[in-house]
């Protein structure tokens, strides 16, 4: 059982955490940050993240700053 | 109870973040570089050199002393600073229009001293910073700035592949092409840049990372498309592979 | 109004700063007279500033450099707080409230203040924000004809990509917006 | 041909293809890369050539071959990348190959920045390619006077056989203003007679920038400056613009010199006599010229977007003649009219209250 | 310490090696490969770094390497070779880093020839780097003075944090004659303070030559040009050879002023009030002492192995002070105390017969 | 009744005589290439392009059309030429400080572009002209003015195989090395310079020739050691061979 | 049977000529040219010249002017 | 004689003219004047002709560039030729006639023509015709002492190859046999 940090104001909107995330738990938010770009957001209400860090890994603004396992 | 299984990086800069573009592939290898710097525990040891190209700001990336280095010289300035500090950790970090075009002849004659500097260098296959115009490492049909009807090899010839010719320069410890474009790649990314590290580390000699990276907005795609660009397009022209590892040769 | 105006058009890049002056200039050589266009970029490769210097006048233009403008139009927050000062006494500044929520500092202008990303979620999407103002700015100084940037418009979208050339109707649509809320004082002050 | 809306850099693109440039080598650089861009798109089309070089080392020794083939070619870049081609520039002169090479200054030293400079006054004009050489450095200071240059730096580069420099500033690089383009309006000379094409039935040619034999270089060099005065003879160019009365004389070169103008206009309409003489040549550089006009003048005021480079050429064609006082600011800082205007009536009023000075010492 | 015979080149190369150069970096060409080779003999037996590099543009880049640790370091080359260096000379002196660079002139322009010239001073003065900066330079006449000038270089190297350039011409770089090496007289400065080895325990360093941010370059030139006041003030030198009565003053810098002196000296033999002004940092150029040289003198004959180059500086010092004749031979050819003579004795004749003129141009 | 089976070459200049030192390895190539150009009767749709080194004086010994470089920069002059005179034969000719130390971007950028030209790259394992210093295919152990106590791998590295890394260039038609260090070896050397002329003649791409020559005047030896030298010691480090030869391919 | 010619002032005397005559038909002369070299020169008393051209492919300096058979 | 000489030693590549005059300062240093040595290259590489200046003083050498010298010494023809007018009226000038077969242009010089090649055959193999010739001009000119030179030599050969040291014995003959010529006025005029 996983969570993720992600800094909404580093991300960038690229989306290549969401391609990287074996179970699915990202999604695009629905509102812009300060930069207009629309972040990310950890989605996991089934409790189904593994704490893989693969989103992290992916990520190329470091904006997933913690992955706790 | 929760445990931290990974987190930024220290050898990065607190307050400092990337100024790339979205999906840009600078960042992750950026982050690559921290997380082995951590790892080795080098941050305090190493000076860095700064390459002319989007990734020209790594002072304000990193936390690390940085040399700048004019447009393609790195390397010289790398092994300028590290024969006067031959204990501190010394890389460069270049784009293919710096290590591979104008800069090339350097990076050659870097890697027959034997140089004992390790260089990653960031292949988007276009001048970046510059606003994507054709670089030696441009594929054939590729539509850039310079070249808007695509890349064509009777008048401007064929890609030059990097990683292949250093790894013919007998002072060349390792020499890799790696890429960034999914997990499973971004582990063999850190592996290769972790060898070349240690060559320098071990006195072997000069260490040479080539990765594939995305530059999606000269390219004109999203990121997710950048990526499996490069795994689909880019991978058969620059094929992915360790071309030289004298460790590996001793372990034979 | 006389026929020379100094326009700054500042924004974060993307949101087309540029090329709305750039659309202003060339109706302006569609109505004969003398016009001078200059960018100036940031330094950050994402959203860094951009801005451009717009003149138009009866005469030759001699300096492209602008000190004090007859005009701002600023399309972020940023902008705002960069060229409030470079307003002449008695000129306007269009300001984007969507974007910025800052407070105005000069009491010998005009604000203009236009919800323009708000307002640009009701046409037809996309619709532009850069050229939304533009729309306003002409209505209000009455510089050039809207005809004239229309026509601009077309002409342009001749030579472009299918892609582009499609965002015809929708550019003619924000920049007829943009004088719209002029027109009808759809505007905070 | 009716003006059209043109951005500084592809208008002198545009007015090197009508000039008949056969060759483009470049490698991008900000802020003119629009340069390369625009001529890969346009030269392969016609059946040009256009190549990205590997460096700018490589684009000007690709114009030398070229050039030596008596082919209209040129680069162009920008202040780190014109640094990198002082050797080849020294060689061209030398060994009279003709060729165009533009320069969009930006903000130095080093890497600097992008923003519009004048700081590369000096590595145009005094160079950093060794032994004597000249390059015909020609500096517009609208859209349309750099179509006209361009137009004019093909011919004369060939004419003369020696490289031509169109040195332009990052603001005209970059701004847009209506320009015509018209035909090319030159006669070129015959190149046949020394080009390189093969040495068929008349004896081998060559073009060497190496002569050892004693005295053989000295000769050379004398014979090439002597090619130089005929350069200063014709080709001296500069404007003049309200400076039958002026008591204070402002310099300035390229994009700097508009500014300037809208500053003299508006002290013209204080009553000031002011006027501005600007080098549309910088080498040939109007020295007498502008000896003369410092004569008649009280002051002059050179202006620049740097510390003090053609100040030097101004204080030599001075030589005393009137005070010289200058006004920069290097780097990528811009010299508005407001500020033009205030140094001025600041100058002013000081010349009012004496008499001709005494010639200072910079 | 006893005098010895030894090479100019020589001179230089064990002169920095006293200084405690602790590396070299260069690339061969005439007429001072014996100053790399000199250094490839010596240095590696000492435990120091020696590398031919890749060429100077390399060469150079190492320099700036070294430079950035706060090491001693310096290059060597002529000509061309140090054409090759121009972007990274400008680029050292935006981002500070100390180095020592020794330009040994040969004829130019292009490959030229390989005879002593002095057709580099543009080169080494004015720069074919970007933007405005400064190299310091220093001119040694004597093979004595190349001994004391390599010293001085390392140190205000290391002091000002900026390129020095030792600028000798063929004559001085090949010639013979005794000189003494004494010790290195200078106490460095800590360059803990500002010298990258890694952020151990404090807040990391950066040498860089970008600096976009708005007017953060503009800031950094001025600073720097700052700077280069102070060096002006504490380091402008000249040698005056009997030039309190002197009716004609000769200015020359390097071989060409020992040459010149012995012109003088048959001068003052004949009668004639004639002196000798040799600027030995030519930058910072001696110019208030020129010109007050002038102000008291009749006329200024510069005199140079090139077609007229320190003359842009000498007529600038000068200003209409008094006239300034040149006399010079380009590429290789040599002025011989005869030549001076004779120049020396068609100048005075005219001036016994006018009195002071006015200023021309030239 | 006699027949003449060997006369001087017809291209080089009727007066010309080499002013290379007694037993220097220019001379033969030169000679080869004359003989190469009287065949294939191209003198009249010569360029050609000198360069820095001993062999700076072309126009002095061939009947040819020339054009000067700077040191290291023919590749470039030679393809300004090219692209303005396609229909003109144009070879470089370079040393090893030229071709493959000063200058090795600009000939790998050159063979990666595929121009139509050729390049013949003397290498004599120094810098002749300037005195015999160390260059870049200088060998481990050798003697020069700049390695007094011979090159030591540690100090300054390894020698660089120019041949080979051009092989690895994609606009390469045609890459070898060869000798000239004996009746066959000279033969074999006339072979591998008419092929890589041929590839320009037919359009194929770039071709280039690395010529093992002698240096006897700062190899301190007489020309016959040091032919010798060459076959015994120098070929053990630049082993002589046909790297890449693109109609050998097609062939198979 | 074949015959050489040989240019002695062109002649630097390396000897290289000698090296490749398969029939041993040169020799370093006893005088020197007005280059201070000391020349190659033919000897060919018994005629067994072959006309092979190999002193001629190995001269540097094409010294050996014309090779007949 | 006074303290004051300028030579020009002159010959082709291989002969030593260089190295003669360096063993002439070298002399000159020994016995505390002043001295300059420069030298001038040809072009060519094979034989190409190179000379050296030498000044030697007692007080202070300004030029090293000679424009009339006491005296010359020509170790081949070209030599003579290129510097016949260099030598000062009233100078000398030695020729090697066994290289040289010009005619003497001048009356105002006197010629000292020595057989050089003919001669050094005569000495231990190898003889070196720049040390004889300079042997000569010492005695000529006394204006340093034989001595001396031979001093330097031996110290040169503490600091050279053993190869090069064996020729020791070789440089001291053919100097001494170079002033022999003089004192048993061995030469033609
Ligand atoms: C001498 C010189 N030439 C050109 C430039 C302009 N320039 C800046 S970045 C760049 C290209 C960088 O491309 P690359 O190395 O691939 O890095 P990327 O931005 O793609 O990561 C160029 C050509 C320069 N700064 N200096
Ligand atoms: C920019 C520059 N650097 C250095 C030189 C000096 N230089 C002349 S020839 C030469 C070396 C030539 O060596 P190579 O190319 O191997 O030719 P070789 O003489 O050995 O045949 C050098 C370094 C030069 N002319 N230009
Ligand atoms: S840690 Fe793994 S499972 Fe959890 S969000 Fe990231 S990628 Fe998905
Ligand atoms: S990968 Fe990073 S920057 Fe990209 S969307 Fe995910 S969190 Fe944001
Ligand atoms: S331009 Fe390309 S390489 Fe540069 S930051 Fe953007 S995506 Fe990255
Ligand atoms: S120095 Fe060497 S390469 Fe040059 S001519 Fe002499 S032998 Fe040939
Ligand atoms: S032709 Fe053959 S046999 Fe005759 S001399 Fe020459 S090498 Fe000997
Ligand atoms: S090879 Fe040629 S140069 Fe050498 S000795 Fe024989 S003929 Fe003479
Ligand atoms: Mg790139
Ligand atoms: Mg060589």
């Amino acid at each position: 059982m996983g969570r993720i940090v992600i800094d909404r104001e580093v991300c960038k909107g690229c989306y290549l955490c969401i391609k990287a995330c074996p179970k699915g738990l990202l999604r695009k938010s629905k509102e812009s940050n300060l930069h207009g770009d629309f972040p990310v957001e950890f989605n996991d209400e089934k409790n189904e993240c593994i704490g893989c860090a693969m989103c992290a890994m992916n990520c190329p603004d470091v904006a997933i700053r913690e992955v706790y396992r | 109870m929760e445990t931290l299984v990974y987190k930024r990086p220290e050898s990065l800069l607190k307050d400092g973040h990337f100024t790339f573009c979205p999906g840009c592939g600078h960042g992750v290898v950026l982050r690559i570089i921290a997380e082995l710097l951590d790892e080795f525990n080098l941050q305090k040891d190493t000076i860095a050199i700064s390459s002319v190209g989007c990734s020209i700001f790594l002072e304000k990336f990193f936390n690390l002393d940085v040399a700048g280095a004019s447009h393609g010289r790195s390397p010289c300035v790398a092994t300028g600073v590290k024969r006067c500090k031959p204990d501190k950790f010394v890389f460069t970090y270049q784009g293919d229009g710096d290590a591979a075009t104008i800069g090339f002849n350097e990076t050659i004659h870097t890697a027959c001293r034997g140089e004992h500097i390790t260089t990653i260098m960031i292949n988007n296959t276009n001048f970046g910073m510059t606003g994507g115009q054709a670089s030696a490492t441009t594929l054939v049909g590729q539509v850039t700035t310079t070249t808007p009807a695509g890349r064509k090899a009777e008048l401007t010839g064929y890609p030059l592949h990097a990683a292949e010719i250093i790894s013919k320069c007998d002072g060349t410890a390792y020499a890799a092409r790696v890429a960034i474009t999914s997990t499973k790649n971004i582990i063999q990314a850190k592996k290769a840049i972790k060898k070349a590290f240690e060559a320098q580390i071990n006195g072997l000699g000069y260490g040479f990372v080539e990765v594939l990276a995305a530059c999606p907005t000269n390219w004109h795609m999203t990121p997710v498309e950048s990526v499996e660009h490069i795994d689909k397009v880019i991978e058969t022209v620059h094929p992915l592979g360790v071309f030289k590892d004298i460790t590996a040769q001793e372990n034979k | 109004m006389n026929g020379d105006m100094s326009v700054i058009i500042s924004g974060f890049g993307g949101q087309g700063a540029l090329f709305a002056g750039i659309l202003l200039c060339h109706a302006a050589v569609v109505e004969g007279k003398h016009t001078t266009w200059f960018p100036a970029y940031g330094a950050e490769m994402r959203g860094g500033a951009v801005n451009c210097s717009v003149n138009i006048s009866d005469s030759d233009v001699p300096s492209p450099i602008i000190d004090e403008a007859d005009a701002v139009i600023a399309l972020n927050d940023a902008s705002q707080e960069k060229f409030e000062h470079k307003v002449k006494a008695g000129g306007f500044m269009i300001i984007n409230s969507s974007l910025s929520h800052l407070k105005t500092k000069r009491t010998d202008i005009n604000y203009i203040k236009i919800p323009l990303n708000e307002l640009a979620q009701k046409l037809t999407q996309p619709a532009f924000v850069n050229v939304i103002a533009l729309g306003a700015f002409l209505e209000k100084t009455k510089i050039l004809k809207i005809e004239s940037v229309k026509e601009v418009m077309k002409e342009m979208a001749k030579t472009v990509s299918a892609k582009k050339a499609a965002l015809l109707p929708n550019n003619l649509e924000s920049i007829e917006f943009g004088a719209n809320i002029i027109r009808q004082q759809m505007v905070t002050a | 041909m009716a003006k059209v809306l043109v951005k500084g850099n592809e208008a002198i693109a545009q007015a090197a293809i009508n000039a008949g440039c056969q060759c483009y080598f470049g490698y991008p650089i900000t802020p003119q890369s629009e340069i390369g861009e625009y001529m890969g798109e346009h030269l392969p089309e016609m059946g040009r050539v256009f190549i990205t070089a590997e460096s700018e080392l490589a684009s000007i020794n690709m114009v030398i071959g070229a050039g030596t083939t008596g082919t209209k070619a040129m680069t162009s870049s920008s202040s780190c990348g014109i640094a990198l081609m002082q050797e080849a520039l020294s060689a061209m002169c030398c060994a009279e190959v003709p060729g165009v090479i533009v320069s969009v200054m930006r903000g130095g030293p080093g890497l600097g920045n992008i923003a519009p400079a004048q700081g590369d006054y000096f590595q145009a004009l005094k160079g950093g390619g060794n032994g004597d050489y000249k390059i015909i450095v020609l500096s517009p200071s609208t859209v349309q006077e750099a179509i006209d240059l361009t137009y004019r730096a093909f011919h004369i580069a060939l004419k003369y056989r020696n490289p031509v420099m169109l040195l332009a500033d990052g603001v005209l690089g970059q701004m847009m203003e209506p320009a015509e383009f018209g035909e090319y309006p030159y006669k070129d000379p015959d190149v046949t007679q020394w080009a390189l094409d093969g040495a068929n039935n008349r004896p081998a040619r060559n073009i060497v920038s190496l002569h050892m034999p004693e005295g053989e270089m000295e000769m050379l060099t004398n014979r090439i400056f002597k090619k130089y005065e005929e350069v200063a003879k014709n080709e001296t160019t500069y404007e003049d613009y309200l400076l039958s009365d002026a008591k204070l004389v402002l310099t300035a070169f390229g994009s700097v010199a508009r500014v300037a103008k809208a500053a003299v206009k508006r002290a013209r309409d204080k009553g000031m006599k002011v006027g501005l003489f600007r080098p549309v040549t910088l080498f040939p550089f109007p020295d007498k010229d502008l000896h003369d006009t410092a004569k008649k003048a009280n002051m002059i005021l050179d202006l620049e977007l740097n510390k003090g480079q053609m100040l030097l050429d101004v204080r030599s064609a001075v030589f005393g003649a009137c005070p010289v006082e200058f006004y920069g600011r290097p780097a990528g800082g811009l010299l508005t009219p407001d500020m033009i205007y205030n140094k001025i009536a600041e100058l002013y009023a000081k010349l009012e209250n004496t008499t001709k000075t005494e010639a200072g010492v910079r």
